[in-house]
């Protein structure tokens, strides 16, 4: 895959309401610039984001996901970024046997003063995404039913 | 064999249990059979062939019935049978388990305690296959390993054996028939295909005991047992379970530590 | 409908014609440890030791999913892409067992029963079956205690039935297996009389259809199900491997303004195949959905159908995780 | 189809100079189901608020998203202009414009693109919202307080103070706990009992407040507003009701060598007793397990004794159960003791204290009547080491935290052995001085200059007995790492404050948390200090980590008005973003297979078991059921249901669905 500078990645990013949300605001309040790339889709907690969103996104166009809670021990409901650190724990390995690219996915613990924090992670994970180029590999087989593609047939 | 027929045919007799969950001679090899009467007990076998996972049958209550019930259980549906009584789906006083120990000993298992017990002692190895084809996925790069299991995947035809033959997909409604939303594509296509094999797998986090009847029963041969199996073996050290010896409260993906480790969250 | 004689070198020159002539074609292939029909190029990618593939050639003549039309909504209207059946490629399938094409019948009779099915009749329009007689079967085979045998040639275009000398003695069945056969005609040589049932395997019937069709009708409310069907655990791998069942789903494929209707297989033996929205499920157990599946194959096809709904193949059998071996269940119900 | 309101802000310009709002109120007004789309300078002000009601009533929407700024700024403002409209305020959703978009993106094509994307997919969102109800929970106005300390009685008075009933539950036989051993306290020096004995009598004599001693808490059920309390009433053997607590039992009692608990074991007790003179209630209970006649089946002197027969002795223990709507943990720390420090020799050697021991003994109504006696022969010590951080600070004995009060009592103990032994020399090995309060450093800084302590930073290796003295051994590190050897008469060390013994499993009754020391542990370390995870369980003083007096009473007051405020409303009103565990029709029920593993999800124990039964009352399934009074809607549960039976009212699984593929699919 080689970088395209006219590709513009398409990247979603699913943060908790009370730090990362929060440190978003934050951003903004602050004036802070960053790229247009990233849309935020808010959650309660990083507990409530369900792995099957991750994949469903990839499936949908996604070219790189960003998952954004509380720093460890920072947590509204105490123990949610706990559950999801775990979960992510175990879904990036299996992603990683599958040879889903992993490094498309970017995990973050900013926090409601972290404004900046936010800003540089946006921007880094862009960067790195463009570098990484459209994620084809999985879009491709996204519209594939059974022939016109995978059968071996074309 | 013989001590197990016997055994079996006294329990039914005596009316100790209305049903003997054992194995039969099958057509190419030994199949699951339900022995409700004595008489039927003479047909039971048991050696090394009797794979079938029979902890699958023990959440299906139409089958086992409000009566007690025994099953005679090879080491794999033992860990099943520990797993599914940490989640709520079996109850000690229905239940009797009848086992071969390696000596050749008739062993009854009553309690769960006993159970675990006994299965502490059986250390849980890669056989020859699973040996075979992980290393082979483990020399692969990402990308090659993406094209093995898109070609397997483009062999499933989703007819959710891997699923029926597991003991612990018991959900009476499974997420792929969730349809508001719709998760899971209920068509068969490749990458609907892995998004259910991924799902399944990160279900089965801290729950799989590796037993292998999901991939047994594949139809078109996709080894998706090594999926679960790979992360089974590399979450148990990682979160500190071990199939067939669960915790009695909550699974790995349902508690955590403060130290739990990684190295990906920046 | 003529009888020729085909050398060694002939089949395989005609198998190159068929493959330049633009024809996709699909023959048995070992792959990962499993037969399977797959595309092919070459002859001696076909794979000649097996008894069956894995999965009958339904697999490769209809897609497991597919679209029966897609839409689009642009400015409040809206653009409908129905099917084309001429987006079906020319198909030929190569080394096709007599069951494998007996089971077109069923299938037809099934998706052509109240009103003309466009994409599966699209489908057999497109295809031609090439069939070999089959020189050997397993435990698990039956063709012949359902009106089928080693050497039937109903549904094929040409079949052929090897000789010891790597030849064959080709039957030209159809006239789309004349066409097929008029892609090199020099090939076919002059019949030489030799009797092709020498070269069949001898597989005596199992069972009678009449004397299971009696049974059957008396047999809804018998307790054979329940014993039958208590080890299955209602998984669809005998659906999806037959060569004649035909249950499926429809679903909704949307993404914002534009989607798609997929037409997919499914399998009476699903829990929620017959789920109604209510929550009542009229085939609650797997013993009625068992039940469903052999009564509808022996009973209601040769009934309503006329035709019955199962061509011997043994494929469920051989597929099924816990040995529902219908041959021995289907014997049991007629020696009942 | 959905009719939609959409509402786009210009913020001033604050949005409207980056995006083209009048674009996307125009491109989102074109989308399915919007019915109405406009853009307005300020919508958060009257008349766009009023813009926002009417077309609710004009265009008769069902659900309303304003594209504006953060929704942690006005979404309260939006819902409740939607509410007054008559539209359920849950069918209002907002578009974060301002902080996601306008401030952080230059002026471009792009960031209009961008607003365009963020609306729509609030729009897709607010198509799957349900109108929702707030919850409404009854509150039984009484508390529970459990601990006598200073803690209990400052969080017992205050609450009885505001008018509410409050339970009153001590394990010992007496309230007053550890604030009632001590002599004198830092940095005034007044007598400990002096300021605590009123407030014992107070609670004793309060007219809301009932109090149980000897009593454990047996169990706890419910959820905040609605507990269940069972407590048990260890037997006293002795009838409170008719005993005049004169004390001539006490006095007949044969057994009196049982080393006395008040007097942290340097003085001694008899089997009939109260712990103290100045006990509330001052009556004795039975202690059966040295009794005689509980153990040889003889004796019964003080029966013979007692005039007024209130010996019982085959009264049993009792269960009562008391209905309360919130609890207060008050059940305090304790000191690590014996074998802890077998290099200090402590338990070895009689002249190796306590604190809590030099505390007693130092008390006017201590075993030695405040002077200060070595309890080997009697004699008073010339020489006094006292070694700060005896086991605190020390991840070697498991305790690296600081317990906070041992510099400052080790201070004033130092003091008070310099205002009784004039002629006397006192030693204190330190490794920091921490006196961070009002007053506490001038106090150390009285005893290093005016009382003419030796303060020695560094360490003790070891104290062993030699020729009747204890050689302390350590290193001064101020004087670079020298040894320091000193010949002592005493050793006072101050130990570690841990966790009460028992804290553990009174913390798995109650379901709420505790740290890796057994300390019950807080909601939120800084913002909700005395807030428990548990809702209606809250903290007041050294159950929570060790603290001083002040800290201790502050909290406890701290507690007090939160359960006063709990108990100002006759209902509990709470936002109904709650989780629900999905309910259908039989022979199904519900999707939930009951593997209970959202159990140990839950951070808040909102998980219940609830049976279903036929007509014939036979268990059909047992399932999870969300307790709304507890759930706190984090969501946990939701993404680890395998087969999605639990949902989250505000985020569910539709909802975030159709928010993700709205902003992916175009």
């Amino acid at each position: 895959m080689s970088s395209n500078t006219d590709f513009e990645p398409k990247i979603i990013a699913f943060v908790c309401n009370w730090c990362t949300y929060a440190g978003a605001d934050l951003t903004g309040t602050s004036r802070l610039k960053y790229a247009t790339n990233v849309k935020i889709v808010r959650f309660p907690c990083t507990g409530r984001i369900d792995f099957l969103l991750l994949l469903k996104s990839f499936a949908q166009g996604a070219d790189g996901i960003i998952v954004s809670g509380c720093h460890p021990n920072d947590c509204h409901y105490t123990s949610g970024n706990f559950h999801a650190r775990r979960r992510w724990i175990a879904f990036r390995s299996i992603l990683d046997l599958m040879g889903v690219d992993i490094r498309r996915i970017q995990y973050s613990w900013v926090s409601a003063a972290e404004g900046s924090k936010w800003a540089d992670l946006v921007n880094h994970t862009v960067a790195d995404i463009r570098s990484l180029g459209p994620y084809q590999e999985y879009q491709k087989i996204a519209d594939y039913l059974e022939k016109g593609g995978y059968h071996g047939e074309d | 064999m013989e001590k197990i027929r016997e055994r079996a045919a006294t329990l039914l007799a005596e009316g100790v249990v209305t049903l003997v969950l054992g194995y039969e001679e099958g057509t190419k090899r030994p199949r699951p059979l339900f022995c409700r009467n004595s008489e039927s007990a003479r047909k039971l076998i048991f050696d090394s062939r009797c794979i079938h996972n029979l902890a699958v049958y023990l959440t299906k209550k139409e089958l086992v019935g409000k009566d007690r019930f025994a099953v005679i259980a090879p080491i794999a549906t033992l860990r099943s049978i520990m797993q599914l009584y940490v989640e709520n789906q079996l109850s000690e006083d229905k239940l009797l388990v009848l086992t071969v120990d390696p000596s050749g000993e008739l062993r009854e298992l009553v309690t769960f305690e006993d159970i675990a017990g006994y299965v502490e002692q059986f250390e849980l190895k890669r056989g020859e296959r699973e040996q075979e084809i992980l290393s082979k996925i483990d020399e692969m790069s990402r990308e090659e390993r993406w094209k093995f299991w898109m070609e397997e995947m483009s062999h499933c035809f989703k007819c959710y054996a891997c699923r029926s033959a597991c003991p612990l997909c018991y959900c009476s409604k499974c997420v792929v028939e969730v349809n508001r939303p719709q998760w899971i594509n209920p068509w068969p296509a490749p990458l609907a295909n892995m998004e259910w094999h991924i799902n399944r797998a990160m279900h089965m986090v801290g729950r799989c005991t590796a037993c292998g009847a999901c991939g047994d029963a594949c139809p078109v041969g996709i080894p998706i047992d090594l999926i679960t199996r790979k992360m089974m073996e590399d979450m148990a050290p990682e979160f500190g379970y071990i199939p067939g010896q669960p915790a009695k409260k909550g699974n790995a993906l349902s508690t955590w530590k403060l130290d739990d480790r990684e190295q990906f969250i920046r | 409908m003529e009888t020729k004689y085909i050398s060694q070198s002939g089949i395989e020159q005609w198998f190159n014609a068929i493959i330049t002539s633009g024809k996709r074609v699909y023959a048995p292939v070992n792959s990962r440890g499993q037969i399977d029909f797959k595309l092919v190029k070459n002859l001696n990618e076909v794979s000649s030791e097996y008894i069956q593939t894995t999965q009958s050639i339904k697999a490769s003549v209809y897609p497991k999913a597919e679209v029966l039309f897609s839409y689009e909504k642009v400015n409040g209207k809206v653009n409908l892409t129905d099917f084309d059946p001429e987006s079906v490629p020319e198909t030929v399938m190569w080394k096709v067992h007599p069951c494998d094409a007996a089971g077109f019948k069923p299938l037809s009779a099934i998706f052509n029963w109240d009103g003309a099915d466009k994409l599966h009749n699209a489908h057999l329009a497109k295809t031609s079956l090439v069939s070999f007689s089959c020189a050997s079967a397993d435990e698990s085979c039956f063709c012949t205690s359902v009106n089928g045998s080693p050497g039937n040639t109903a549904g094929s275009d040409i079949q052929l039935t090897m000789l010891p000398d790597g030849g064959a003695i080709a039957e030209i069945l159809t006239s789309r297996g004349g066409e097929l056969a008029a892609l090199l005609p020099s090939v076919f040589e002059a019949d030489k009389g030799v009797k092709k049932e020498k070269y069949l395997v001898d597989l005596p019937a199992r069972f009678s259809l009449e004397e299971v069709n009696t049974k059957l009708s008396k047999a809804f409310n018998s307790t054979v199900w329940k014993e039958q069907s208590e080890r299955c655990i209602g998984c669809g791998a005998c659906a999806f491997v037959c060569p004649t069942c035909a249950c499926f789903d429809i679903q909704e494929d949307v993404h914002g303004s534009k989607g798609r209707r997929i037409r997919c297989w499914d399998a009476c033996g699903f829990a929620m195949f017959t789920l109604h929205t209510s929550g009542h499920n009229p085939r609650e157990h797997q013993s009625q959905r068992w039940r469903q599946r052999i009564l509808h194959k022996f009973s209601y096809m040769p009934e309503r159908l006329g035709v019955v709904g199962c061509t011997g193949c043994g494929r469920c059998s051989r597929a099924c995780p816990v040995d529902m071996n219908i041959l021995e269940h289907i014997t049991s119900i007629a020696q009942q | 189809m959905s009719k939609i309101g959409v509402f786009i802000c210009h913020c001033g310009e604050n949005i409207s100079a980056t995006v083209d709002v009048e674009r996307v109120a125009r491109e989102v007004g074109g989308m399915e189901g919007v019915a109405h789309a406009i853009d307005y300078k300020y919508m958060c002000s009257d008349p766009g608020q009023t813009f926002i009601k009417e077309a609710v009533k004009k265009y008769n929407l069902d659900g309303v998203v304003v594209g504006a700024c953060s929704p942690r700024m006005h979404e309260p403002t939006f819902r409740r202009a939607c509410a007054e409209a008559g539209l359920n305020p849950y069918l209002c959703e907002m578009a974060n414009l301002r902080e996601h978009c306008s401030w952080v993106h230059e002026k471009s094509e792009e960031t209009t693109e961008k607003a365009i994307d963020l609306v729509k997919m609030l729009v897709q969102k607010v198509k799957k919202n349900k109108p929702l109800d707030s919850i409404k929970v009854p509150v039984t106005k009484r508390a529970l307080v459990i601990g006598g300390g200073i803690a209990g009685i400052q969080a017992s008075l205050d609450i009885a103070n505001t008018g509410h009933k409050v339970i009153l539950v001590e394990r010992d036989p007496s309230i007053g706990g550890h604030m009632s051993q001590l002599s004198e306290t830092f940095p005034t020096l007044d007598c400990s009992q002096c300021i605590l004995t009123p407030r014992m009598v107070e609670v004793a004599q309060h007219p809301n407040i009932k109090l149980y001693t000897y009593a454990e808490l047996e169990s706890l059920e419910g959820f905040i507003g609605n507990f269940t309390a069972k407590i048990r009433l260890k037997a006293k053997s002795v009838d409170y009701s008719t005993c005049t607590g004169c004390g001539a039992c006490i006095q007949k009692c044969p057994v009196k060598k049982i080393p006395s608990e008040f007097n942290a074991g340097l003085g001694t007790r008899t089997a009939i007793y109260v712990p103290f003179p100045q006990a509330v209630p001052n009556k004795p209970v039975i202690d059966r397990v040295n009794c005689n006649y509980y153990k040889r089946g003889a004796c019964k002197i003080c029966e013979k004794t007692c005039q007024v027969g209130s010996i019982q002795w085959d009264r049993e223990d009792e269960i009562v159960t008391e209905e309360v709507g919130a609890v207060v943990l008050a059940t305090g720390f304790d000191v690590k003791g014996a074998d802890f420090f077998p290099e200090y020799g402590y338990g070895k050697y009689k002249d190796v204290l306590t604190g809590l021991q030099f505390e007693r003994m130092a008390s006017a109504s201590g075993p030695t009547f405040g002077e200060i006696r070595r309890p080997s022969d009697g004699v008073i010590p010339k020489k006094i080491v006292f070694i700060a951080c005896a086991g605190s600070r020390d991840p070697a004995k498991g305790i690296p935290y600081c317990s906070k009060i041992c510099c400052m009592y080790t201070a004033k103990h130092a003091m008070l052995y310099q205002h009784k032994v004039h002629d006397g020399e006192s030693t204190v090995f330190y490794m920091d001085i921490r006196a961070g309060g009002k007053n506490y450093e001038e106090f150390v800084r009285r005893a290093i200059e005016e009382d003419t302590v030796n303060y020695v930073r560094g360490r003790v290796a070891r104290v062993y007995e030699k020729d009747g003295k204890l050689i302390v051994k350590g290193v001064d590190t101020l004087l670079g790492g020298q040894q320091v050897e000193i010949e002592a008469d005493m050793v006072v060390l101050a130990t570690a404050g841990v966790a009460n013994c028992g804290s553990e499993q009174l913390a798995q009754k109650l379901h709420v948390s505790y740290d890796p020391y057994h300390f019950f542990a807080e909601a939120h370390p800084k913002l909700k200090p005395v807030e428990t995870n548990t809702a209606g369980i809250f903290l007041a003083g050294a159950c929570q980590a060790p603290k001083d007096i002040p800290e201790t009473v502050g909290m406890a007051s701290g507690a007090a008005v939160k359960v006063a405020a709990l108990f100002s409303n006759d209902e509990l009103v709470r936002e109904p973003l709650v989780a629900v565990v999905n309910r259908l029709a039989p022979p199904l029920y519900s999707t939930c297979v009951g593997c209970f593993m959202c159990e140990t999800a839950c951070p808040y124990n909102a998980i219940e078991h609830e049976d279903i039964r036929g007509r014939d009352g036979s268990l059909i399934k047992t399932i999870a059921k969300v307790n709304e009074g507890l759930c706190q809607g984090c969501g946990t549960c939701v993404a680890f249901c395998r087969s999605k039976s639990i949902d989250i009212q505000g985020y569910t699984h539709e909802q975030v669905y159709a928010e993700v593929m709205s902003l992916l699919n175009d």
